[in-house]
């Protein structure tokens, strides 16, 4: 008996497929097992096909695994939908009610769903607590855990009523004994009990909003836009309560034009988009490197290009958000990995923004907005909150003259001018100011401007505020952390990734590993600058690279090509579903 | 808006060190001048006051004033502002540009800033053309006026920003005429001090490119000493007219500003990670 | 005596400096022989520093020359500015009355510019016709030439009367008179007399409006931005003309959009923009590609970021023309190197836009839209129009319903029905159809969509319609022409550029070989898709490969890193000016 | 406006074979047929009309219809028509959207439609939320409104849709409801018979995220018969009362349209590029 499934629920949305699976993989979690839960959306707003998948493990899972292990059908276009993507040997569960399956590839259960709801517990709409008492009965997730997570669900809910309770627990009970009674189990995924341990589950855009507050992130503009409109709207509901505001913004370039006001203003800012408004954002991107505000902007990719499939996940915005935008505009980039990054790499972000005085991108993507992980509590960390650096306040004496204190406003204003906000630093990092009082003015401008931040259009100086502005990013370059190769330490085969494809990756190399093969990875957390000094050692470290990309174009080997003159093997997938770790396992074998 | 306690302060102490690039006669000077002056007449500390722009000729205002300057792109001075206002009440936000930026590439900004009702005060320098890319028609260019991009004539109507501000609700719109300093600082000085969105459209001729200076002298008219600027219907009125360019207080009212009420809905109180992580054990 | 010299004339904005300079060049060149010019803008709108440079030569002129042979001062401050750009043995021509030169590094010759305009032509405003005068008699323009421009261009202004004329004739010839009398000539630069050829003159903004019409743009919509505007303000005096129309619209954004729209309804289209525009159109660009519609977008490249220098030229907007917009988006890319490229290439432009049904990116920049030169008439020949690949048309019998013939509209119903608008191909073109009679009706979408244009999320689909689009690319890198390499045929050192450098490029390579250096240079006119062929032979024929642009980042060598792992030399300059021959001379003699 | 002379037309002919993702009870279904029902009574040639939408819930709307259809980006609609019909004066252009496409990220787009007047007819299915991404607050949505994005309650005042329109002297403006299919049909036809730009705003609810159905149902009013449709004043009235939603046509004025006066300006002739280049000589 393995302690590990993958199992699959399919069928029409709006029937519960989601919020079942959504309570299984809560319930397992609590229960003392690691998850990673993959799903997808239908087109329509209302009804439309989706399906919900959780891994379940009582080892850590990075991936959703290659194949459902039981793939749970809730009608008959659930299993033409779904059954290509059920394991051989694994586990299908159906209503005989609906249709009757035809291979023998697989162990079928018959579990009428439908009728069990209907008739048993006499109210059809506990159809999904009927499949999860028989997951329970069938499976192992012990029953108590699965209702605890229905009570607690539905007693926030404005549906809450006693009734309606009752029948619930009345439909996982009856399912449970059904399934107990009546089906011979034939499979070999049984859960059992394991040790509880410390964890959370959320989901990655739930993640990123706990990053922001922690960070101090005080002031959200954003304009709705799939998959990114659950963390706007998560900001517009927490910020207030930590003194924060919040904007809806009328569009995304005033959601951004907001952001760098409130920035300008010393207030830590962010917004969060999605592809056709993060291309909306260019000109204001330029803004903000140009005038050196910092800002973060989260980039919720989703496939493109243009409106494309707003619900389907890419990793296709990593050229654009490197090169967005007319001029050289230098910019930082931070992709997160996993659900804990998500959290994580925030606190990074803000601190990068500031201390940069950059946009900071923040590239997650729709698979990792919706992925819900159990995540060890001990992530969730508060952040030590770097400053920006501020040219030396001057006293409340009022050498500023039209402050507090207007009568010394001669020698202020000699003090003012010599304020360069825009100097040339050996960092490039030049001191600023924020408005207040005592603070020292100046004027923040996209135009090329001197150290004091007038306009200025002679050679030398746009030649030299390009070297200060790009100076920044060696700067960083040289402070950011590396990161650690993954696996064989005499690999012969290196696989280089970024974003949410880490999990794949990493399983991939483990069973290469298993197998024989000498393999490694290295992932990319920091995509500019590039970490140099690990890309440079892993890259020298192996004989044969491999770049696995949910893209068409292989934006990362362009960019590993740009950089080092790497030719390595593409591996692109560009469906609209992330990669599995076994896709990655074949391109290893294919190489070896 | 803040204000300050030191008495002593002149047009000058507002005053950059960097020369204004206008060309001599330009109507931005008057409008920079008034601004000046009303910043002096309320002792607006330079170190609390900002003053937002988009681009453009008259966007290039920020640098001439010694106070926090935010010279952004074409169109955004608005969203920007009102970032800026509302992540930082305590601060005197002013945003400035040109009828290009407000009412080409901006307007829909001017929309939503009209329903928010943030407490920020809008300068627009209309010279019904434009003027840094030399001379081409802008929204406010009058029917028929023959320009490098409109050589047989301008085919789109004239917009009408002052009756548009009204018909949008904005809490305080008013006129000014860049060569009567004197009243368009009083204007800009009330506006600043109301407490909401403040629109005030000045006449601000561009000799170089459309000379509207002798069009203007005559139409501009002082709105009648009993206008009520509560009126919106009569405000209208005479934004509509079309021989006459009143100036003075179209209208003005008092409603509750968005940066207010948004810290007056709940009571904030500390982030801590522990206590919201738990949401999701 | 050299039959070249390169004059560079420095002055007041307003004062007659930059048209002066015009008339020089415009009469050197019906004289017979080949211009080149270079100018600077002042920062503010009237008044202000500025310079022309005009290169005169009897052999055909690639770049703006390393130095000024002789400098014209008209006050004290272009001397101060430009003298540093003077040819040590140059001349420099003053006013006596501005300041005294003090070095002895150059030949002096004192004109008093302003006495002769103020006391013997009693008209300030022929100043620079004096200036005219004194250079037809020092250098040897006839002043008939220049007489014959200045009474043309004349008689077309507002200001035309009989009297200035007058005071013209007169300035030019006090100051020919003046030179010829008082000066010693002790410099070697001698125009003599040449043949006469057949040539315009014009600069790279009109050539682009020339190609435009001979293209049969028959619709054009913009948005004023330096230095795009006078081709949208061509086009709005020019198209109503030709039976077209134009829309100055309310943004980028508008501008773009009805240009996609003008082109849905069959007709070819174009925008001209800059920097902050063409950032605003990243979005828009992505729903062309995805829609398969074709636009020529025009993006008259500025220094940047952001506002950056208005005025100043930058070779920056590659990366972003490659990249911008989320999601993979294909497009196509063209840049012109000289002023008869902005002609010929727009031709080009606008058939592969139609064959390839996608935007194309047409990346001239700010040096090359001022530029003058004389050009070969013949060069202006009419283009072969291609049309797109139409869905074949339904007679008028009216098989199309509610067309014409509304009988028969069940039979056309299957028929649209079975119009496959996406179809997948194997050039990845699929026929399209124009709103019109008898013309099959279809939705053009920026969604992921199938063959017949309706939404579609299947991964299978997607990845189908991704490869589908990037066909195209392939198709044209077969179909489009390859560059020819230019210098040695057995190069070492191999140079390869892009856009208006080509001259620079070239006119250095000459130099190199003059010197003994095994040189070649290649030149990309199509960015995207990079002509595969030539490039692969060039690459791999050369030792060491050099790539110079106008940037920060070396835009094009990314490009060629990411493509073929080359990690050329780089040399880049990045102050808002072009380069000159001999700072790409010295980079060949560093490295060899 | 392009007619065509076959008689035989019905609804059913200007339906696609695509079926409609829209929520069972959506407002928008109501639209559609009224579209469809509009064509059919102008027997507009399918291979002569354009719908071009933006991107929202009503922004699907041309795939379920069988003339042409460019479903472009969000906010876009309207500059992608006006290219069209200014391009292709021919053809028959319609422009529909929701209320975020028209008046959040469309707005400034709508100001300048109505100074151009180009012949196009801009169909938006306002139904006061965001429904394609799931119900937060558009500009239409009240004040105090609660959605997920405003989860206090909306602090930004309600946009006025035809009060604008009709302060921006928009030459057609229009408003109808989705659950009257007929009269909105007939408003529509009118509406694409008009010369010049025609803003029908349309009350279209979102059962699913907002549903206003019986709110509507309750306010909705014809406009009264003797209303004066040449009266703008009057007209403004209507759209300004807070209690009732007029449905009707509220103001109709012929004026030029531009992609008509623009053909009037010069004689066209044919290019020739050695002609051409002969300036330059
Ligand atoms: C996105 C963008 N588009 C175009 C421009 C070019 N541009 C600069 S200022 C301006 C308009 C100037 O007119 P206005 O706003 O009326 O200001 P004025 O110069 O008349 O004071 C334009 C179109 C730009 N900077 N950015
Ligand atoms: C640039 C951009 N921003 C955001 C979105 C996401 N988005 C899609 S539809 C929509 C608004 C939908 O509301 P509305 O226009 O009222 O149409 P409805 O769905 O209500 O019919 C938004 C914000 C997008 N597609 N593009
Ligand atoms: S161009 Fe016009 S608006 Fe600009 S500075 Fe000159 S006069 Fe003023
Ligand atoms: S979400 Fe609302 S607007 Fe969208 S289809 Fe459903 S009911 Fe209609
Ligand atoms: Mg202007
Ligand atoms: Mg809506």
């Amino acid at each position: 008996m393995e302690n590990e499934v993958t199992i699959r629920i399919g069928g029409e949305s709006g029937e519960g497929t989601i919020s079942g699976g959504d309570i299984l993989a809560l319930a397992s979690a609590r229960w003392g097992y690691h998850v990673f839960t993959f799903r997808t959306f239908p087109a329509e707003i209302l009804g439309g096909p989706c399906m919900f998948q959780v891994r379940i493990s009582d080892r850590p899972v990075k991936s959703m695994g290659d194949y459902a292990d039981v793939l749970i059908c809730l009608n008959k276009e659930a299993y033409d939908r779904n059954i290509r993507d059920l394991r051989r040997g694994g586990v299908l569960v159906y209503d005989p009610g609906d249709f009757t399956p035809e291979s023998d590839d697989f162990i079928t259960y018959a579990v009428p769903f439908n009728e069990l709801a209907r008739k048993e517990v006499q109210l059809f709409q506990t159809k999904n607590m009927v499949m999860l008492g028989a997951i329970a009965g069938l499976f192992g997730p012990p029953l108590e855990a699965l209702l605890q997570v229905v009570e607690s669900r539905l007693s926030k809910s404005r549906k809450a009523n006693p009734v309606l309770m009752e029948k619930n627990r009345l439909a996982l009970d009856i399912a449970y004994r059904y399934v107990r009674e009546k089906i011979e189990k034939r499979d070999p995924y049984q859960l059992s009990p394991v040790e509880k341990a410390d964890r959370v589950v959320l989901n990655g855009n739930q993640a990123v909003v706990a990053g922001a507050l922690a960070a101090g992130c005080g002031f959200f503009a954003g304009y709705p836009i799939t998959p990114a409109s659950d963390i706007m709207e998560a900001m517009a509901k927490e910020l207030p309560q930590v003194g924060g505001t919040f904007l809806q913004a009328e569009d995304e370039m005033a959601a951004l034009a907001a952001v760098l006001g409130a920035s300008f203003g010393g207030v830590r800012a962010m917004t969060a988009t999605s592809g056709p408004g993060f291309s909306l954002m260019t000109e204001l991107i330029g803004l903000a490197s140009m005038a050196e505000l910092p800002a973060v902007i989260v980039d919720a990719q989703r496939a493109g290009p243009s409106t494309g499939m707003p619900t389907k996940m890419e990793q296709a915005d990593l050229s654009f958000a490197l090169y967005g935008g007319h001029g050289d505009t230098p910019r930082l980039i931070v992709a997160p990995a996993n659900v804990a990054d998500c959290y994580s790499l925030m606190g990074l972000a803000f601190n990068m923004a500031d201390r940069y005085q950059m946009p900071v991108i923040f590239l997650t993507d729709q698979s990792l907005t919706a992925r819900v992980e159990s995540v060890d509590r001990s992530v969730f960390q508060p952040f030590t909150i770097e400053g920006r650096l501020e040219y030396g306040k001057v006293g409340s004496n009022g050498a500023n003259g039209a402050s507090s204190n207007g009568s010394k406003h001669e020698a202020a204003t000699a003090l003012a001018a010599s304020f360069a906000r825009y100097a040339y630093t050996a960092s490039g990092i030049s001191p600023m100011t924020i408005p207040g009082p005592g603070a020292l003015p100046y004027s923040a401008t996209g135009l090329e401007h001197n150290e004091h931040g007038h306009p200025d259009y002679e050679p030398e100086d746009h030649t030299a505020m390009m070297q200060k502005r790009f100076r920044k990013l060696e700067t960083a370059a040289q402070e950011l952390p590396q990161p650690e190769p993954y696996g064989d330490s005499n690999a012969e085969i290196g696989l280089i990734g970024w974003g949410s494809t880490e999990g794949a990756i990493q399983e991939a190399v483990d069973r290469a590993r298993a197998k024989g093969y000498k393999v490694a990875s290295l992932h990319l957390r920091i995509l500019s600058p590039l970490p140099d000094r690990a890309l440079r050692n892993f890259i020298s470290s192996v004989k044969t690279i491999i770049v696995p990309e949910c893209n068409y174009s292989g934006q990362l080997a362009n960019l590993l090509g740009a950089r080092y003159g790497l030719q390595p093997i593409r591996v692109n997938k560009f469906g609209g579903i992330p990669f599995t770790a076994g896709e990655i396992l074949r391109a290893i074998e294919e190489v070896c | 808006m803040v204000q300050s306690t030191t008495p002593t302060l002149t047009l000058k102490d507002y005053k950059s060190e960097v020369k204004p690039t206008w060309c001599p006669g330009c109507g931005d000077f008057g409008v920079l001048n008034a601004t000046l002056r009303s910043m002096a007449a309320l002792k607006l500390p330079v170190d609390q006051t900002v003053v937002v722009s988009g681009i453009g000729c008259s966007s290039r205002f920020p640098h001439f004033i010694r106070t926090f300057g935010f010279h952004s792109v074409h169109g955004r001075a608005l969203p920007v502002a009102q970032g800026l206002k509302m992540a930082r009440p305590d601060l005197t936000v002013i945003a400035v540009g040109g009828d290009g930026d407000f009412f080409s590439i901006g307007v829909g900004h001017l929309v939503h800033a009209a329903l928010r009702n943030i407490d920020i005060t809008a300068i627009v320098m209309d010279n019904e053309t434009y003027g840094l890319t030399k001379g081409q028609t802008s929204p406010t260019s009058p029917h028929g006026h023959k320009t490098k991009s409109s050589p047989y004539g301008l085919l789109a109507s004239q917009f009408n920003p002052v009756a548009t501000a009204l018909s949008l609700n904005v809490s305080f719109v008013a006129r000014g005429y860049s060569a009567r300093p004197k009243e368009l600082a009083a204007l800009i000085e009330q506006a600043t001090l109301h407490r909401g969105f403040s629109f005030v459209h000045v006449l601000s001729p561009c000799p170089t490119f459309y000379n509207t200076f002798d069009a203007w002298d005559a139409a501009v008219t002082p709105l009648p000493e009993d206008h009520d600027p509560s009126s919106r219907l009569k405000a209208l009125e005479y934004a509509l007219d079309s021989e006459k360019q009143y100036i003075g207080l179209f209208y003005r009212e008092e409603r509750p500003t968005m940066e207010r009420v948004t810290r007056e809905v709940v009571e904030p109180r500390e982030f801590r990670i522990d206590e919201y992580i738990q949401r999701y054990a």
